[in-house]
């Protein structure tokens, strides 16, 4: 069952990625929905079955049942069904601030080498000459108070920046210290940026650094597809395809009809190497 | 205790004594019947040019029937409070109700472009829980309450939060301006005629919002009798006194979901998801507010019995929502 | 039924006089116990059947079985019972902060002429000479947080001073505008003190004024009994005395068994007066 | 923002980011069993000079076998928050456990005139809601909150508050410090192993003290499956990460009640406050405390069965205390 998978998509593959990551010792607050709700859902049933998560509602430790409808993703019976407490926002906001949050995992529309997140406005902010998006919504109180925020973006030039058009969420901000100038708490910040193509960290200046990519790119397709250079990492890893069990598992149980994952391009297993399906 | 930076956005008048004497004077103190329909309770308690809070949203536990009757009345000038939303500030825009919003996140689209450039909507800039604070400062009889998210980001400056020196620890601290609202919008589960109000499973800002604000309508899935709360105390959400109006709306959150009672309608979410997408509301509008006089003839019209009974039957979860 | 008593004690007078102001349409904050609650309780069976009253444990709008065990005033089923709400001490603070509170009603152990109220030491504070007390407890929030004050203390020199040896619950201070620089809201403070003998009010410049007094005593004893001399009403009243069907309600549905009544002199009407009953 | 006056108490350091880093490393967050003894759980948690925040008190749903027990183990220098409380601040003064006090109310009497006078123990003044607000912003991470009572008494100077000019109304404001105790006792009605606590009926500030806290024990009537948390998450109380030690202590408010199990025991609370009037406690402690070696043997032997019986029997009001 463990085998690598003979095909997938760019998302599922992002998703299985960051599904390895997640512990069962660890909290989660997990944007609604998404990618992000995947990757937890996927590792309780593969690895870390006591895994707990909260989202915005202040919904603690569901047990939800997928798929849901469109959006209902919070405040809906399936999406906190067995909590092991309900409450508010507010409440959730608390835990964070407390520390409770050990990791954040947020979707975005936009990022920088300093893990700024932008989620207001693509272009110029004055006078709407931009195109306005929803506003930060959760994702600057995880990204403020969570201690480790794993981000997610597409691989490309005009998602992936030098610096954001507009900070909604604080990253690093503008590097070391600028966090704790501005009243967040300290210790906290970017800790994993992951694209369908590749995995980066943080050095301890905050730069961006490339520590892995996905078998189907190379390291120069990646610098391709980014509007700046970041840091390479000594050795940059190549991750390990997604396996038939946990392909099974998200498409069967988790994503089931799609919604998530049935967006990015596919990779198929050809000749023995990765690469992008021909559509 | 120094104030380091503040943000420049106009924001509502922080006045916890004025709010105060408004309890003491308006807020109705003693436990009489509130009852009434749709139509009144907007006609007297929601004004042009209100902060207009609406707790949840369009789609989940939200007082959708009550914001469509907002449109239908026409009001003007509203100043929303946009956290958690996707369509409502939408709908309140584009149907000439709203020009104002402070942004937790909203459902985007070509609509809010459009209204910023053309400078028919000014839009502040803070977070989903930092509104929902902004409300609990406002629900405590406080000025201010501070935070440690929100400084460093480039909403700060559109915002009305200062960062200031704690006078503890001598570290920078967010503060975030109290937040008591004009008007409040909330639907819940149960009521009883005088305003005390019950909410099952997870939320945003009920209580919060109820007890921050000048004038509240509740809205309410199930009229019950006081007994029944008495009966089991810690399941009230709202106290009466809060509340200014008690509208009984079943399917009141419709096309949203009320967890417990009914699913969402996954067709009716597409639908205003779909004019919100596209930019364009006239249609939306034009079938869901204008086209039927209350909410009673929306149900029977628009919904219909079918669509109702299938909501009911696709929400098999109970646990948890009951007393 | 109504007609006057033929006999009753002090404390029993003070509670009728207490419960004849109190309204339906009023919300209350009555410290656990004692005469405050005594008279709530006695309103809302003699005139304000739907009157709402919380204490400090964030009951809202109970209906009290009385009697209660020795001290369970709060955190009780039977004081607790069938409410509106059950809350905690902090959500009853936050009910006060916002102006919902239109009353408190405090018992005190020393209170002086700008109704400041003593309930921490008696004596010098420095050193621990004085004889220590409690504590505010919740006196001082709903000294602070309540429109009105009704306070209510014994007829003794001792604790019905000039200036309270420290002040545990704001009066009016140092009086006019001395509330509000120290960040009390605005338009509050004490509004009666009721001794067994008297009802006190305040003037435009928050002097304590002697309003009435007890139908079996006289002004000179009231005076006597005070370390200094507040301003006298243009006219004295005398206050009525308590009739038979509020004994009748407050000794065998209220104060049965006397707890709290059962201290004090006795009076009784003689020869178409009221006098002290010789022991 | 300008401090305008502040008291000039010695308080617990005010450190949001040090309860953040506790939480982090120290704190539970995968469910664990926390199951232990009185003995375990004073022993492991309880320490030497901790600041000790107890809920509610020996006579209301208090924790009051974990105190017998801190008392047992004889722990020293223990600093109090003695909010709406009768006789367990004497017991631990009086029982040499602490020497300090956050004083909102305490049950009065000779022993702390006594042990003011004689330096035996320090006292510093708050009220009883400031102490829960304190409670309250260490639960919600914050270094304060404001409040609007407390300016202008005798105990402002004696405390660690400030009053502050708000800078949204520019009026004078009160700050309390975040209090963040070492230690936490808790009785509930119920718990699971790991740490889900559900309180039925009106509380002072589990919830806070529990958040707060940085090391927290609940003893609980009842120690229920964590399914049944499951079934009903409005009703949990306190999360289980927040708590390190689970103790089944049935009876553990005796002498006290614990609302819709058990009444109080009247000859029991008269026989605490006999002692506390006196100023005389070593009888007391005596017979309580001293005269056993665990919970157990003392309801078995001090308490006995008939009178457990009969505090049950006397509740006779169920009503809003299940789930």
């Amino acid at each position: 069952m463990s085998t690598p998978a003979e095909q997938f998509s760019e998302r599922e593959f992002v998703i299985c990625q960051i599904a390895r990551l997640v512990e069962d010792q660890y909290i989660y607050w997990v944007g609604g929905g998404g990618e992000p709700l995947n990757s937890v859902l996927l590792a309780k049933r593969m690895t870390a079955p006591n895994l707990q998560y909260l989202t915005e509602d202040g919904v603690i430790g569901p047990e939800a049942l997928v798929p849901f409808d469109p959006l209902m993703t919070m405040i809906s019976s399936r999406a906190n069904y067995r909590a092991l407490q309900w409450g508010t926002m507010n409440y959730a906001a608390d835990l964070a601030h407390l520390g409770y949050v050990d990791y954040g995992i947020l979707n975005t529309l936009q990022v920088d080498r300093f893990g700024n997140v932008n989620s207001t406005v693509v272009g110029k902010y004055a006078g709407g000459e931009g195109r306005r998006f929803g506003g930060p919504g959760g994702a600057d109180s995880i990204a403020a108070l969570a201690w480790r925020t794993i981000l997610i973006t597409d691989q490309q030039k005009r998602k992936f920046v030098d610096r954001v058009d507009f900070i909604s969420s604080p990253g690093f901000l503008d590097g070391p210290g600028a966090r704790e100038r501005h009243g967040l708490p300290p210790n906290t910040g970017p800790w994993r940026v992951y694209t369908p193509w590749a995995r980066f960290g943080y050095d301890k200046n905050c730069q961006l650094t490339l520590e892995a990519i996905a078998p189907y790119v190379s390291v120069d397709q990646v610098l391709g597809e980014m509007s700046f250079k970041p840091v390479l990492a000594a050795t940059v890893e190549v991750m390990e395809a997604p396996t038939d069990e946990e392909l099974l598992i998200l498409r069967t149980e988790i994503d089931v009809g799609g919604q998530v994952t049935d967006r990015g391009r596919w990779v198929e297993l050809k000749d023995g190497k990765y690469q992008f399906a021909q559509q | 205790m120094r104030v380091i930076e503040e943000g420049k956005a106009e924001f509502l008048k922080v006045d916890p004594d004025g709010y105060r004497t408004h309890v003491r004077d308006h807020k109705p103190h003693r436990m009489v019947s509130k009852l009434m329909s749709h139509k009144d309770a907007v006609e007297r308690f929601i004004r042009d040019g209100d902060y207009l809070a609406y707790d949840c949203n369009y789609f989940q536990r939200g007082p959708s029937s009550l914001i469509r009757e907002i449109i239908r009345q026409n009001r003007k000038n509203l100043w929303l409070c946009g956290k958690f939303t996707y369509v409502a500030c939408a709908l309140l825009v584009e149907g000439g109700c709203a020009d104002r919003i402070d942004i937790g996140f909203i459902g985007f689209g070509p609509w809010i472009s459009r209204a910023v450039r053309e400078g028919k909507c000014k839009i502040y800039e803070y977070s989903n829980a930092l509104m929902t604070l902004r409300l609990k400062a406002g629900a405590m009889g406080l000025p201010f309450l501070p935070a440690r998210s929100f400084g460093g980001t480039d909403g700060f400056e559109r915002s009305a939060c200062k960062l200031v020196e704690d006078p503890y620890t001598k570290q920078p601290v967010l503060l975030v301006p109290a937040l008591n609202p004009d008007a409040a919008i909330i639907h819940v589960h149960q009521a009883d005629e005088f305003g005390n109000a019950r909410v099952f499973g997870t939320g945003i800002t009920h209580q919060e919002c109820a007890l921050a604000s000048k004038r509240v309508i509740v809205s309410a899935e199930e009229i019950v009798s006081t007994d029944e709360f008495r009966r089991d105390p810690a399941r009230t959400s709202i106290p009466h006194f809060a509340v200014d109006a008690v509208v009984h709306a079943p399917f009141g959150a419709f096309p949203g979901t009320v967890q417990g009672y009914y699913a969402s309608d996954p067709q009716g979410v597409v639908e205003a998801m779909g004019a919100l997408y596209r930019g364009d509301f006239r249609e939306y509008l034009k079938k869901h507010v204008y086209s039927v006089a209350s909410h009673e003839e929306y149900l029977d019209k628009v919904v219909g019995a079918a669509k109702m009974i299938e909501m009911r039957r696709r929400e098999t979860i109970r646990e948890g929502y009951v007393s």
